[in-house]
This record gives C-alpha cells, structure tokens and sequence, in this order.
C-alpha cells in the first residue's frame, strides 16, 4: 500500500497535505468573493489613485492633501523606514554599551544596568511608548514658553535646540551659495549641495580605505603600523569644510514665530517618544544578546590570548569579538525585524507611519480594508525580507572566517 | 445579509450595537460598566422596539478606524457612534445612514491665553485631529481653501487628544462643536478656552447601518423620527402611557399604534414606537439628559430644535 | 612504555646551563579561602626540561599559570628571566612574550585560518612585518610536521593537528620559554604520539620547558627533573630515573601504584 | 595497545585541603568599595554617574511618590487635597482613581457581583498548572498551592462569592493540596480538565457544552485506540478528524437538547464584558497553553525532509513572522468575516486569541527548531535502531529533550506574548494598558489623569512577567541538575 | 594486549550453525557523489562473531548501519533473518527489532533512567506488559553487572557503566543480531576492559555479532572471522589468528603495523 513503503508514503502525504492546502485557500478565496459580492463590494486597488484629502504632519517627500492615497502610503512607508532604521542604529549602540556595562566588575553600574534591562524587558513596549510621549508632552513647555523678553524657557546648545512639548526644533541648514535643486520626478528633489556633500564623503570614505589599506601593507611590510589617524580626519573633513565655505553652509536657528518655532526643523515628539522607546525597549534586548554573545566566547580564548602577550583591547578586537559577533549576529537580526514591526505602533503617538496611512487613514476614508491590509502587510513582510536578507549576507561574511 | 438582520437580531434576542470607545456625553462607561449618553439613547430606543428591552443591547466599542469595516462586515447591527453623514460613506462605503440625530459642525477651540479670536488667524498653528474622521479631511480642505499651513498631530483617541491639548502640545483641538464643549466642560479651568465662532464643515451626525436590508434601515429611521417626533408633539416618557390611551392627535394616536398599525409595515408589533420612546424618554429629554445645558457639557440646543422652535429637526409625517 | 618515546634521544643539545630561566621563592596562592599553592620554590635553568605530575587538583595546572600571570599571586616571589612578576603590567607583557603556552584543549582561536593564528600575535605585540610573520610562521608549521594544513581553520583539522598549531603558534613569538598544561591529555591515542614527537623535539633544540603531563613515558625520555606536586605543595622532585624506580615519599609511590599499575 | 590508554588516567585526589584565610591586604568595606566601584578612573568614572542616575530619578520623582493620595473621589479633588497637605503647587501621585477603579483594571465590565468567578478561574488555573510546572520540588509546589488556596479563598470572600462556590472552591482547591501530597499524577487529570472548567467559570452559561466538548474528545480517542493497531498515522487523522467534526457540528445542538432537560447552568457573561488584566490573562493564558502544541507541529513540519510540508510550514512561519502583530490583530478584527462563510460570526476574543496564538506559534517554531537541532544526531538514532517509529520517538525520545533545551527561548516567547495582549485595544477590545485607561479617562471626575494607571498597570505586568523569567530559570537550573 | 581479553574463553556455545543470519550481495551505497561502500558481499551466520576493522574512513561504520537500515543502500541486497530490507517500512520495523545496535556514543536518553532506557522500547513497540518488562530489564542490567544503578539517570553513571546500559538496552528488545560500532572507542582505559568483558559474555552465549571495532585483543579472543575494509570495500576477510599473523593484502600489513605498531 501506498502508506507503508518508504518511498510512496512521503509522496502520498504530500499530495494529501497539498490537496488539503489548496481546498482550504480556495475555501477562503471562495468565501471572500461570495462576502465581497453581498456587499457590494469590489477587490480593486483603483482607490490608491485617489485624492487622499488628508495632509500628514512633517512628510519627508512633499505631500499635501491633494495627492493620491498611493502617495501617502509612500509617505507612510518612508516614515517606517527612518524610525526603523534609526531606531536600529540607536538601540545597536545603546544596548552594546549597556551589555558590556552589565559584564563591567562596577557593582553599582553593573547593577543599574541589569535593572534597566528588565524594566524594559518585562513591561509592555506600548506603555514605555505612552510613557515617553506623556513625559515629552508634560514636563516640556510648549512653544509659547520661549516667546517674549524674559522666557521661562531657552533655547539650548547656544541656541540651536529648543525642546517644547510638540517637537524638537534642531537648526536647519542654510545655504549662501544655493547651486538648486535636483528633480528626481515625482515631486522629489534633492539639493545640488547634498549630493555635493555625498559625494565628497563617499570619496573621502573610499581614499580613506586606499589610505588605511596602505598603512596595513607598510605594516605587514615593516611591523610598524604609520599613524594615518590626521590623515584620515583632513581626508574626511577638509573637503568637507571646503564644501561647506563655497556653498556658505550655514545653520538656521529656529526661530519662534507666531505659533512655532520655524527656520530650523522640528523633529515631532511622536518621532522622538517613538524612536526613544523602541530605542530604549530593544536596547535592553540587545543588550542581553551582546552581553550573551561575549560570555560565549570561552575563557580559553582570552587566555591564549593573554599567554600570546595580546593586550586586553587587542584581544578584544581581534581575538573575542569577531567570535561574539557569530553569536550575535542572528538574535540581533530578530531585534532589528522586531522593532520595524513594533514601529507599527507609532498609531499610539501620533506619528504617521505606514500603518497610520495605508493602514489607518486611507484604509478608513476609502473602506477598502481588504485592499488596504494586504497590500500593508506585503510591504511589512517585504521589510522583514529584505533585512533579514541583508542581515544574513553581512551573517555569511562573518561567518566565513570560520570555516 | 441580506434583509435578514431584523431576524438575526430577534433570533439572537440581542442587539448589537456599535459605539465609541469613550466620548463624553455621547457613550462612555461609567464606573460600573454601564453605557450612557446620547448614542447610547439610540441604541437601547431600537433595541426597545425590536425586542421590547432596552437593556438588550449589546455595546461593542469601535474605535474610528474599525467603525465601518465592523458594521460592513456585520459585526454590529447598527453603528450609532457620532460619524457623519457623507455621501462617499453612503455610497462607496457601502453604508446607509438612516437619518441625523445630531447636526453638528466642526469648530476649534484654543486656549485663551493664545489670543486667537478667529480660525483664520490659525496660520502656521499646530492642530490636534483625530485619525479615521471627517475632520481631518474639513482641516484639509479649510487650510488649504483660506491658503493657510498648518501641522497636523493625528491622534488616535480622543482622551489622547485632550490630553495633549492640554499639554500644550497643539495650540488647537478640532472636532465637532459638539465634542469641543463635552471636552471643555470637563476641564479643570473651562474659562481658559475658547470655542472659535468659525464652523468649518457641516456634520450631520447619525447611525447608519448596513447597505441592502432596508427593512432594517426603515426600523431604525423610524425609530429616530419616532423619538423627533415625540417631542413635536408633545410626548414623553412620562406622559406617554396616559397620551396612548387618550390622545386625541391621530398622527399621535398612530405613532402610539392605539390606532393604526404601522409597526406591521416594518415587521414590529403596534407597540414599537412606544416603547422605543419609553426606553430613554424622546430626543429632547436624551438630550437634556446627556449633552444638554443641565448636564456638565452643556450643549444648547441651537440647530438640533426641532423644527418649529426654528431647528432643523423634523420628523417626516407617521402616516 | 612506547617505543616510540623510548626511542634513541638526541640529547646534544640538551644541556642545561647555569643561567636561571625562572625562580620562584616561597610563593602562596589562594582561591578566595581555598589555600591552591603553598610555599613553592623552584628553580628552573635555562634549557631544562621539567615535568610537572601529581593527582588531579594539587594545583599544577595553577602553578603554570602564576608563570605567565594567568593567575595572580598573593605572596612570594616569581622571577621570569630577570623580571619579577608585580601588579606592573609593562613587566607582565614582557613576560608573557618570552613565555609560550600551550594549553590542554588547545584553545586556538577558530575563526583564524591556521596562518594567522600563528602570525597574530607577533605582528601585532612583536610588530614583525606580516611577510616575514609569515615565513616563521610557515617554519615552524613545517617543523610540527603540518605546512600544508595553514590555510585551513582550525575547525577543519584533528584533534592532535590542533595541539601542534597551538605549539606553533607559541613558538611563533619565539618564546625562551615554553609552559605545557597536559598538552595531550584531551586527544585520541592515535593523536597523543605526534603531539609527543613534536615536543621531544623541541626538548631536543633546548628549549627550556614545564610540561604538566601524565605521559610517564615522555617525562623518562625528556625531562631531566620530574616535580611531583599534592596538596598544593611541591613533594618531590628529581631525576626521571630516580624519581620512577626510587620515589621518596609514601604519596609519590602510591600515585605512581596507581598511575603505572594496571 | 592499550598501554597508552593506561599513562593518562587521571588520578584523583581522595583529600580535601582545610580552607585557610588568605592574607588580608585590605579588609571589609574599604576593600569592597575598591574592588566593586573605584578600582580605576573608568570605573570611578562609571561609579560617578550611576550615582547621578540614580539621584535624577530620586529628586525629580520622590516627591510625587511620597505625596501620594489614596481617597478622593476625582483628579481636582485630589489636588485640592495636595495643595492642602503639601502646600500650594506641590506634586502628588493620585492613586484614588486605581482605588475607585481597581475592579474595571482588573475584571473590566465583568460584572461585579460575579468577579469571584475569575478569581476562582486563576485560582484553579495555579493548582492545574502545579503538577506542570513544579513538577519535581515537593516544596515549592506544596507553597504554590497552599498561597494559592488561601489566597482564591481570602479574594471569594472579599468579593462576596455565594456560599455554594465558597465550598465548591473550597474541595477543589484543599482537594488538590491533598492530592499533590500522595499522588501529583492525579493531579494531571484535573489540568487536563481544566481548560473546560476555565471556560465555563469565566464566560458561564450551561455546563453541558464542556461536558460534550469532551464527550466528543472522548469518542475521537476510542476512534484513535480502535485504529492504531492498524495504522498509527490513519489512527491519528481519525482521531482528529472525529473529533474536530463533533466539536464542529454535534456539540451545539447535543448541548441545547442536554440543556433542555437540565439546565446545569450559571450566569453567562459576554466576551465584551472582559477587559483589564482579566482580559490580558485570558488571552495570554490561552495563547500560549494553544501556542505552544502548535508550534511544536509547525516546527517538526520545518524540520520535516518532505519538501512540500517543509515549505508550507516555512512560508506559513516567515509569513506570521515578517508581519506585524497589530496587523493579524486587524485581520482577526477587520477581515476574518470576509474570509469565513457569509453569515458566521464568532466571538471577537476567540478570535484575537487565534490570531496571537498563531503569531506565537511561528516564533515558538523557531524557538523549538533550535531545540530540535540542538539535540544530537545519536538520539534520532537510537531511537531508530530500537525500531521506534516516528511519532513514538519524536513523543517520548526527542521532543521532551527539545522541549527542555528550549525553555528559556519558549518562556520569552510566553513573555513576548504576554505583553503583546496590550495591542488588543487597538481593535476595541478592553486591555488594561490603554483600552481601560482610556474610557476611565474619558470620565470627567479622571479626565487628565495619565502617570498613575500607567504606572499600575506597568507595575502588574513587570511582576508577572518577571517571575515568569525568574521561572524559567530556576527551571533550567532544576533541568541542570537533574539526570545528571 | 590486556590480559583480561585474552584469558580463558568459554568457546563451548560458541559454535556457528548454518542458517545465514545476515546476507548482503553486491551492495553499494553512495552519499551524494561519493561511493562510501563498493560491490559488498558479506554472509554471516547465526552464531557468528565477525569483528570488522579498518583504516577511519573506511565505511566500517555505513556498512554495519545499513544493516539496520539507518541508512538507505542503493543497490545490491541486504537480507536480514530472512527479511530483504526494502522501502517497506513494516520490514523495517521487523528487521529493527530483530537487531540490536551499540553505538559508539552510547546514545543513552538522558532524560530517562536507566531502567526506563531499557524498557521504553519494549513497552512500546513490542507491547510487553510494564512489570514484566521491567523485569527483563532487571536481568539483562544484572547480566551487564549495574543492577543496582536502574533507577539512575545516564549522566550520572561513568562511560563504561554508560555502555553498558545501552548494551542491555538492546538486549532488552532481545534482538537475534547485535551490532556494535566502535563500543569501546570513546571510553577512558579503565573503562573499556568492563565493555568488552560484558561483550565476551555475549559472545559466549552464542549470540550473532558484528563489531566494528580497534581492540584486536578482543578481535583475537573473540571473533570468528575479522573483516578487514578499505575505501569502501572489503579487502581481506580471515580467521583472527590468520589475519594477525599472516595478513595478506599490502593494505592489510600496513593497518596493523599502525594499529599494533607504537
Ligand atoms: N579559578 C578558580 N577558582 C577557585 N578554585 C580554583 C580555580 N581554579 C582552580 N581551582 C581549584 O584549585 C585546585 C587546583 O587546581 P589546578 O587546576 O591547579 O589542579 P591540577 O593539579 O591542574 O589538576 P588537574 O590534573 O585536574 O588539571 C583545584 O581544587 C581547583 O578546584
Ligand atoms: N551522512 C553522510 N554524508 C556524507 N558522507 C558521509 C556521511 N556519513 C559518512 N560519510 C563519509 O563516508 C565515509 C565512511 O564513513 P564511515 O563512518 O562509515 O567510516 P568508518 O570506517 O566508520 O570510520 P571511523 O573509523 O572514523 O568511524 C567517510 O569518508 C565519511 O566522511
Ligand atoms: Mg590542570
Ligand atoms: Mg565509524
């Protein structure tokens, strides 16, 4: 019988399990069809053309209410990006600092520490979410609190920063010598000065490589390693602060007027209380992980390298944390997946995210909620694929001393 | 779905009805868990004609974004939870709103201390809105019309949205009027506010219910325009027993079904209206007892009068 | 014994000189209240080949480490080839750099192909050019019998491929002296031989070494002072010849019953 | 041969030195302070600034913790009575509104008068989970149930339960005290009746639907017993499928019929009535008592060499877990009636328990893959060699090994999910985090009240959380040190 | 060699019958591309007791687990006890509980005890009664001499006690045929004399053996016939005191050179 030989049995359950798959999505199929018709109801994506009537605080691409739904959700989605990633980049240094801070011999910090990470670990990221918000609205002053000859307020770092309940306003930049604008269509532009800028960096990070490359050859000719530390930083900023002169780079503080500070940006508290908590919330996980990840690496390895006369930082460098970071890595790509999906939270704070658009506003002018929470969550888990597909390619690379 | 909920609703001897997660004065739960306000006056008034109990009602909170899809997909009967009327809803959303139990209109208010006397002196100003509404699309058009920038923070609840009003973290809150006075009712210094004379939008407010059984719309139409015209003409839950029996106003007499049977047309028995009115008095007395000037948000009646008191409600004929 | 250990030694250069590579007076070491190493003295010549044995936890492998300052001291003296051992850490690292170690379970460092582990430690404390790292590096491969492995990991060789890297490794940073901790002691049998061959020939060069092993055959055909530890404490020591068929005290025989026996 | 086995016995010490003091170098305090806080200018430095930490958060919030107020009966209240007590513009913590609201944190709308139902539920969900989880310490498990059995009994007579549940209470919980003392086994029977008892206890209405529930659990088993000589894998199916189709279509109306003769029932209570901590427990308890059997299939599938199974149960496990939860909370909320036949409509927390359970099970799969690798190839074959076929060895040879390597992995995913039970409030449901909050704010007496039911509520979830962690790890302990 | 193996067997059971026990013709098994075992023909008797050895590689191991089919062979025949091992699973199962295997690392379940060890697969898949199995247990841990350790779990027993338990485990299921992989290859000196004696046990009892193992103590006392393997392919195959002494193949010479050898 088909069951009882090795070879068909396997053969026979799939086909049983793939019949059962196909019956059960076409039943959903099915039923959605049927449901969507006795109400009336379409599957079409038409809606994402529409005007979507609705104007998004601080969009980074321009955006008003005369755009489409699609535009939106762009916005929305570009949102989820800049809180993702520089929410990754902030925890990653957070919890590192604070995972070695745990293994430090200071009892107090050590201990503070540990306390951080299991507030955070075991309260609800929701609440520290609601938490920082709350403090940024209730213990900052609003605008109006700078306004007038003797403020109960000022301005910080000489003047440049000015906390207040809505936002924080960070000093734009100004240009003299503006060289306009670059349109990448769609109503993206980008200024001349920053691809200028971009470039410059790019290059100096590329001859600062040739120039490092070639304190490495002198060392592996001579043992001597040459200094190329002000090399490196003339490469990386002269040209810069040459830039910086022709353009006339210059800082434009924020100013109150009328209502709020403008001139400068104004980095909305939804953004920070945001990016604060999930910084802080997946910090105290990675911290565990980084901390986990250099217990890992046993003793003898510190050993031997202690018996080889490697000084404590060496080690460190070439000897443990190329092996923590084997261990590290794949936990921390679960960090990093965790946060841009718990970034969908920022509906709790006002901060327009790809699930506060698509997912939120337009799902709710337009009604398309099928439409709309499919499409959100292809993009959600296209995120997810693509971090965890670059992840694992930097995951090969490091692995591949290994074996 | 279709024509059936009357049925389901008797069947399950239960009536679902959707409301808002918290709004003061229109349906929030007090400390006991029980529901009350003006939305929910509508609920237990259906609920009363339908299954002769007002308190058969089952109250599911929506939030503003799961509203619609929650009535579309059947999970409530009936949505009384403060939406507007628009004619997308109506149409492309696949929604029937069955008539206005509230005439509202969307305001700002702003703290006096602002000196701001006018909305068009809001330029460049940092607005508090809730997500999912009509008012955040009214802001849109506002702004842009009187060509004026602004900042929109979307709130996602309304006690958030107070809460950072309050903070100072927007110069304006903008809702309905109606919900700006419930809000500025409850603060600690209502003095210090000011409710801006421009009304931006018109918002007409009502429960809706399903496309395609239109049985059931007429039952809850009805049911509003019963509890309107009950206070037109004079009926309210006290008087009512004593008014069935010995009225002499035919149109009160059919309403009361001590002559002709109209609740038969839509599938009730004579009593309906009756007891709907019975259930938490008629739209005048909801009124005083939610939102009216008596109660802490002190809503006038203005447009909401009836229409012979210079109103806009009227009560098409029960005939 | 095996023959091949007993085999015809080449004991040329096996002499031992008058200059003293390490000298340890009446040093004491605790683990919190646990009392490891009790008033040690030893004293140890350039070019001798010592053998360390005793029963499990009578503190050998503690010993050896308090060498090269892998465990701290608390009272006593340790002279390694003039420096003596303090908190100074300038005077540790020039210890350890003169000082090789190789370890029981090898601990090579596995995500280094064979190559670098060998070359790390001279480019970066010796400051050696990579290119030249590299050619005492690739020599002394080729004298552990294992050129061919150096661009594999560790991972990748056998267990006794892994100790001899490890011992070339250490004399990569051309040490003066070697220590060993039970070097074969977690390797199959076939394994343990070319770990042996590899040592005895170090022995042969004249390298000063302190080999904690259970290998009774190596110690009779290498060392020319066996030390038999307990308790912490140093309870005998002599010539293989003497200390094998002569022991002076009643624990010494008994280990030896028990190790010899069976 | 052998005799180069023989040189490397090693030889074993068979006296212990006497523990001698070390020589004092330095002594006591002073000593501590330098090793543990000053041992360097870093560590001065570190030292330094956790002080400072420590005095910020002390100067900035001590005072509103110490001018704390208890009895008020609304916020202006409450800061009238600050500014009496404290002085004119003093901060204070309101704590008035979690003593006025404590029961809606709690049980939510659940109605008062039966809040001793829910109680009851996690007083006997304690003594049913025992026999699982202190299994082996006599002690603990005596400790847990006795607090357990005094505590349930103490709240039912604080909150007023009737007498007949006091004494129903009552047997059930000194029975199980007893019980655990002479036969722990037995004990199981009761977790495993339990599930039904939590249900019927927390939602009400006739006994008779558990009863049947099991009935048809009973009749899916003897259909298992009568086919498995014949085929386990057939035997398993029909034992399934028998079940699943008396749960789908005899268990209602056998149910009703039984009613009708004997009603057998007690006060039914909605769904929509749960919230608060009653809620956050009910899903969280369900999710992960459901999750945790799911994602052991999921994760066997994974590791399953059929290649279509395997890519089912990989597709399925990135697909839940490349999405965000909030989203699958939407689609349990928003779409489930789309996707299920026109008409159907079941209970919203049953459905926001699938939808969490679904989302744990994926991560649980993963969390039990590793186990499942970590287990060495020889077991697999052991058991082969002994001619145990899959299911048994999976059964009794590789999953309760897995099970254990993956405890840690498997209780921070129980934590995960527990927190996440918060998220409900954005489909509506009542959580005690925000959805309670904020129709307790929307209240004019606690309109602007914000610190303190945040604080609460964190308060709660950090204790359960944390001594779920603390749990798992005196767990791994125990699991260290047995059998070995 | 010990002496212990090599002194007085009881060869009176030890007679080989007719009846064919385990018939393997013109095997072969590749894993991917790499041909592991070549055109194998191998009949053993019941009774018989074959020892296998061979160089590490050499498909000692793959052989001896094709004969329990934990894994697949390509093609060619494999009849065990009279039942062909196909994809036919119940053969399997049969074939299975006919034939106890011995691995090399025990295989203990460690979160059972050893009384449960051995009774779990009776229970379960030959359906003996608990109390009677347990009994069955009781006797075969008596005969394997560690009656008084069934209530233990495997990691707290020593390697030797550890193998024998897996031994009695498998007598438990009170197989026709044991196969032994490398039985004593991970056990410390001491331990392997108590493994093989419990082995010799069973070899005087008359039970069919094939053992891949490097103790030619054992081999010389013990086995029948020793068969010698080399790249995947059966090279030599002679009486122990044939092959020892007068070993035929070049391939042959060399092995025991290395193995007797040092
Ligand atoms: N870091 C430590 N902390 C506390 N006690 C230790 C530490 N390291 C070793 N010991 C104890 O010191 C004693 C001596 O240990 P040591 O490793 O020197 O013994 P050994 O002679 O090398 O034994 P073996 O032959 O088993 O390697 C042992 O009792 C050991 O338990
Ligand atoms: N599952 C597998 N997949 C691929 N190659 C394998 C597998 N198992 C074994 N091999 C290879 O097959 C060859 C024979 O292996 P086998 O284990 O049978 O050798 P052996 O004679 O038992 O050696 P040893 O004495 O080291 O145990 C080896 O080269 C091994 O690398
Ligand atoms: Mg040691
Ligand atoms: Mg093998």
């Amino acid at each position: 019988m088909l069951l009882y030989d090795r070879r068909y049995r396997s053969m026979t359950i799939q086909v049983v399990v793939f019949i059962l798959v196909m019956a059960a999505g076409w039943w959903l199929v099915d039923n959605t069809i049927r449901n969507l018709q006795a109400l009336g109801k379409d599957f079409n994506f038409g809606f994402l053309f529409q005007r979507s009537g609705y104007d998004i605080g601080s969009p980074p691409i321009p955006y008003n209410s005369d755009d489409t739904h699609l535009r939106a959700a762009v916005v929305g989605l570009l949102n989820t990006v800049i809180i993702s990633i520089l929410g990754c980049i902030a925890a990653t240094f957070l919890g590192t600092a604070v995972g070695i801070a745990r293994l430090s011999n200071n009892w107090l910090f050590a201990r503070l520490m540990t306390i951080y990470v299991e507030m955070f670990r075991n309260i609800p990221l929701l609440l520290w979410i609601l938490i920082v918000y709350a403090l940024l609205t209730e213990i900052l002053p609003a605008p109006a609190a700078y306004r007038g000859e003797d403020p109960e307020w000022s301005k910080i770092l000489f003047g440049n920063v000015a906390l207040t309940n809505r936002y924080t306003a960070i000093p734009s930049i100004g240009l003299t010598n503006d060289p306009g604008m670059l349109d990448l269509g769609f109503r993206i532009m980008i200024n001349w000065a920053t691809i200028a800028f971009a470039v410059v960096l790019i290059g100096g990070w590329l001859v600062r490589r040739v120039v490092l490359n070639r304190a490495q050859a002198a060392q592996d000719r001579t043992g001597e390693r040459p200094t190329t530390w002000w090399i490196n930083l003339a490469i990386m900023t002269v040209p810069s602060l040459l830039l910086i002169w022709y353009f006339g780079l210059h800082l434009i503080q924020p100013e109150l007027t009328g209502f709020n500070f403008s001139g400068g940006l104004n980095l909305q508290n939804g953004f920070v209380a945001l990016w604060l908590a999930l910084t802080l919330y997946t910090g105290a996980f990675i911290a565990e992980i980084v901390r986990a990840g250099i217990l890992s690496v046993s003793k003898g390895q510190t050993e031997a390298a202690f018996a080889l006369g490697l000084q404590p930082n060496r080690t460190m460098n070439l000897v443990i944390l190329p092996q923590a970071l084997r261990v590290i890595i794949p936990p921390l790509t679960s960090q990093y997946l965790n946060l841009t999906k718990n970034s969908s939270l920022a509906i709790a704070v006002a901060y327009m995210d790809l699930r506060g658009t698509l997912g939120g506003t337009t799902l709710n002018q337009t009604g398309r909620e099928l439409e709309a929470i499919l499409l959100m969550m292809l993009i959600y888990l296209a995120l997810s694929l693509l971090i965890s597909a670059g992840m694992n390619a930097f995951n090969a690379r490091v692995k591949l001393k290994e074996r | 779905a279709e024509g059936d909920t009357l049925k389901a609703v008797q069947d399950r001897g239960e009536l679902i009805c959707g409301v808002n997660t918290g709004l003061v004065g229109f349906a929030a739960p007090d400390a006991s868990g029980n529901w009350t306000g003006f939305d929910i006056a509508i609920c237990k008034a259906v609920a009363a004609a339908v299954l002769g109990d007002p308190n058969k009602v089952k109250y599911v909170p929506t939030t503003g974004q799961t509203r619609f899809t929650a009535l579309s997909s059947g999970e409530v009967d009936v949505l009384a939870r403060n939406s507007t009327w628009t004619f997308s809803r109506d149409t492309d959303l696949a929604l029937d709103f069955i008539g206005v139990n509230y005439y509202d209109g969307q305001g700002f208010m702003v703290s006096k201390d602002l000196g701001v006397t006018s909305a068009k002196e809001l330029d460049g100003a940092t607005i508090c809105i809730q997500t999912g509404t009509t008012t955040e699309l009214n802001l849109a058009d506002y702004f842009k019309a009187n060509n004026m920038a602004y900042q929109p923070v979307n709130i996602d609840s309304n006690a958030e949205g107070e809460q950072q009003y309050m903070a100072g973290a927007c110069d304006a809150y903008t809702t309905d009027a109606s919900g700006l006075a419930a809000t500025r009712a409850a603060f600690a210094d209502p003095e210090n506010h000011v409710i801006l004379p421009e009304i931006v939008s018109k918002e007409p407010l009502g429960p809706a219910v399903r496309h395609g059984d239109n049985n059931w719309g007429d039952i809850v139409r009805w049911t509003l325009n019963a509890l309107i015209a009950a206070e037109e003409y004079g009926v309210t839950s006290t008087n009512i027993e004593e008014l069935a029996s010995n009225s002499e106003n035919p149109e009160v007499q059919r309403l009361l079904g001590s002559s002709d049977d109209l609740g038969a047309m839509i599938g009730l028995d004579k009593d309906w209206a009756k007891r709907a009115i019975m259930a938490s008095g008629n739209y005048g007395e909801i009124f005083a007892k939610t939102i009216g000037e008596e109660t802490p948000i002190g809503l006038a009646r203005g447009l909401n009068a009836q229409w012979t008191q210079g109103g806009l409600l009227y009560a098409p004929p029960f005939r | 014994m095996s023959e091949s250990i007993t085999r015809e030694i080449n004991r040329s250069h096996m002499q031992v000189s008058d200059e003293i590579a390490i000298d340890i007076r009446n040093m004491n070491k605790w683990f919190g209240t646990f009392h490891v190493l009790r008033d040690i003295d030893l004293t140890v010549h350039k070019g001798e080949r010592i053998v360390i044995a005793g029963p499990s936890g009578s503190g050998k492998s503690t010993l050896i480490r308090c060498i090269n300052r892998l465990e701290e001291h608390q009272s006593g003296q340790i002279v390694v080839d003039g420096i003596e051992l303090t908190g100074d850490i300038k005077n540790i690292d020039k210890v350890r750099s003169e000082v090789g170690m190789v370890f029981q379970h090898f601990n090579l460092f596995p995500h280094l192909t064979v190559l670098e582990n060998c070359t790390l430690a001279p480019i970066w404390v010796r400051k050696v050019p990579k290119r030249q790292a590299e050619e005492t590096a690739m020599h002394f491969l080729e004298k552990v019998k294992i050129p061919e492995q150096a661009s594999k990991y560790p991972g990748q060789l056998s267990g006794g491929q892994q100790q001899r890297v490890a011992i070339a490794r250490s004399l990569c940073m051309q040490p003066r002296i070697m220590l060993f901790d039970e070097p074969t002691s977690a390797l199959d049998p076939e394994m343990i031989k070319e770990v042996l061959d590899t040592m005895i020939q170090l022995a042969e060069e004249g390298m000063t070494m302190l080999c904690v092993t259970h290998e009774m055959g190596f110690a009779q055909a290498v060392a020319n002072r066996v030390i038999f530890m307990d308790q912490g404490q140093i309870v005998e020591q002599n010539t293989p010849t003497e200390f094998f068929n002569n022991p002076k005290s009643e624990r010494t025989k008994l280990f030896l019953s028990q190790i010899l026996g069976h | 041969m052998s005799e180069m086995h023989a040189e490397t016995v090693p030889f074993v010490r068979d006296t212990m030195i006497p523990p001698a003091q070390p020589p004092e170098l330095q002594s006591g305090a002073v000593k501590w302070l330098r090793a543990n806080l000053f041992s360097g200018p870093v560590n001065t430095a570190l030292t330094l600034l956790g002080v400072a930490i420590i005095w910020f958060l002390f100067s900035h919030f001590w005072d509103w913790f110490a001018h704390s107020v208890w009895n008020a009966g609304s916020l202006t209240e409450c800061r009238q009575i600050i500014a009496e007590r404290w002085g004119e513009g003093s901060r204070g913590a309101c704590w008035a509104v979690i003593r006025e609201r404590w029961h809606q944190y709690m049980f939510g709308f659940y109605p008062p008068e039966l809040h001793f139902r829910p109680v009851m539920a996690f007083g006997f969900l304690m003594v049913a989970l025992a026999p699982v989880l202190f299994s082996e310490t006599v002690i603990i498990r005596r400790n847990v149930l006795i607090v357990t059995t005094v505590a349930t009994l103490l709240l039912m007579f604080l909150l007023k339960a009737p007498m007949v549940w006091m004494v129903f209470a009552a047997v059930i919980l000194i029975g199980s005290v007893i019980l655990a003392e002479r036969r722990v086994s037995r004990l199981l029977v009761f977790s495993f009746l339990y599930p039904l008892l939590g249900v019927w206890l927390l939602w009400g209405g006739s006994l008779w639907g558990p009863i049947m529930v099991l009935v048809a659990l009973g009749l899916g088993w003897a259909a298992w017993r009568l086919l498995v000589g014949f085929s386990p894998l057939l035997a398993m199916i029909a034992g399934v499928l028998v079940t699943l189709g008396l749960w789908l279509f005899a268990v209602g109306p056998a149910a009703s019929d039984a009613r009708s003769l004997l009603a057998l029932s007690i006060i039914p209570v909605d769904s929509d009535q749960f919230g608060g901590f009653l809620l956050s427990i009910t899903i969280g308890v369900a999710g992960i008592a459901l999750s945790l059997p799911m994602g052991i299939v999921l994760a066997l599938a994974r590791r399953s060499d059929m290649f279509l199974v395997h890519t089912l149960a990989v597709v399925f496990i990135e697909f839940i877990r490349g999405v965000p939860l909030i989203t699958l909370l939407f689609v349990a909320s928003l779409l489930l009636n789309y996707f299920l036949p026109p008409g159907t409509n079941f209970d919203i927390i049953l459905r926001v328990i699938i939808m969490v359970t679904i989302f744990a099970a994926a991560y649980m799969a993963e969390v039990i893959r590793g186990g499942l690798a970590a287990l060495p190839r020889g077991q697999y074959e052991a058991a082969d060699a002994l001619g145990l076929d899959y299911w048994r060895a999976q059964r009794l040879i590789i999953l309760p090994q897995a099970l254990k390597i993956s405890i840690p992995g498997i209780v921070s995913t129980f934590i995960g999910m527990f927190k996440d039970t918060t998220l409900v409030v954005f489909v509506g449901l009542f959580d005690p985090l925000k959805g309670v909050s904020d129709f307790v704010r929307a209240d004019i007496n606690w309109k602007g009240i914000y610190w303190e039911p945040y604080i609460f509520v964190g308060a709660i979830f950090f204790i359960i959380c944390f001594s779920m962690s603390r749990y798992s790890m005196y767990l791994e302990r125990r699991l260290q040190r047995d059998h070995r």
